[in-house]
């Protein structure tokens, strides 16, 4: 029964979110859970580094948290953000929201991962299968190897 | 650090091209966040100002914001988490 | 990476269905996981009694999951309805879901359990905190008790 | 149960009604559900033939579905799971 933001090396415990989310009076537990694919617009791939602001970003992921908690009718929230290496399949984001209904706890657990993926300063480099890397904020974009 | 230094904070790509993700400034005189992102990093950032989003001690600021002594200062790029 | 419809009697465990619908290929999991509520239309409540018509409730929880997948760019579904007697806070209910993207993924896992509340044949029995039991399907409805 | 027998499977208030999860019905003659359910249900499930779903065999049927020796007809009230 308590909202979590964290930004974290540490691999992501969802049972451990369903824990802090967890209340008597919510009977909707909404869960996003982001993993790393295999490929990206149809090139293979082998993971993908997360570089952050970690400070910045934990009390960004707090902020989009509190606005949910104002914009739908949610009891708690526990957003979390792992950076670092991560190989393809880890989970790298976790959205969890609990609400006395489903309608709330979906609206909010997608409004939550859509502002976590493009408002919070954490930036992804693809490891490209072919040996090459990539940021995917970088401005020469797709086929560009820095 | 002297009394006039300022940390600046690079990530991602711009990290790549600073060869850094932290470095320390002197500046000899005061001067904006633009000021300074024209005499001091746009050659090594190669985008120009409006790329990038700025934070002072931790709070988004504009370009327009003072820099003064001790401020940590990141220049971020558009961000691509999730 | 297997799809898996279940109506069990033991609890559910989400880690399980996870692993289920891990893919290499999917970047998106939507899961929604119900849960009994410590009070209902403002009554207080101890758990729920869940009754069902098994083996046709398993059938139409496969039918659901085969329709969102027609319907819905998503990749593999899991959906677990438990029934008996449930404490509140217990788990009823999961849908869980793996998809490319995120959007396919939430809009299935909402189709999915807007289903299953409405189509798969399970009743439940509200347990009142005053001791007395109630079917929410009852006829006469609130306040009845047989 | 003899050649006649149907099984007839009760669920939720209507097996509160019924005083049973499931009773076997010897049907003398042939009848669709609806002309069993006015015959044998009707009195002990006091809700009208529109408040039911039936099933025979596991799968849907209408009220209109002639009964057949061996059938296990599943008398369902609305649903209310989740």
């Amino acid at each position: 029964m308590v909202d979590y933001y964290l930004i974290t090396e540490d691999s992501i415990d969802i049972t451990e979110a369903l824990t802090m989310i967890d209340d008597p009076a919510t009977g909707a537990q909404a869960i996003f859970l982001g993993t790393v694919r295999d490929e990206y617009e149809g090139r293979k791939s082998l993971g993908l580094y997360y570089d952050a602001y970690p400070t910045m970003a934990q009390t960004h992921l707090k902020k989009i948290g509190e606005a949910m908690k104002q914009e739908f009718a949610i009891s708690h929230v526990v957003i979390i953000h792992r950076i670092g290496e991560l190989p393809v399949g880890a989970a790298s984001v976790l959205v969890a929201v609990s609400a006395a209904h489903r309608e709330a706890a979906f609206a909010a657990a997608k409004a939550g991962i859509d502002r976590v993926k493009s408002e919070v300063p954490i930036w992804k480099k693809e490891h490209w299968a072919d040996g090459s890397s990539e940021w995917h904020d970088h401005p020469d974009h797709s086929g560009n190897v820095e | 650090m002297t009394n006039n230094g300022i940390t600046v904070l690079f990530f991602s790509f711009a990290a790549d091209r600073m060869n850094a993700r932290e470095k320390i400034y002197e500046l000899p005189e005061p001067l904006s966040i633009q000021e300074f992102f024209q005499q001091y990093l746009s050659t090594g950032l190669r985008e120009p100002l409006e790329s990038w989003l700025f934070s002072v001690n931790e709070e988004w600021v504009d370009p327009q914001y003072n820099l003064r002594p001790g401020d940590a200062l990141a220049v971020v790029p558009p961000v691509s988490g999730g």
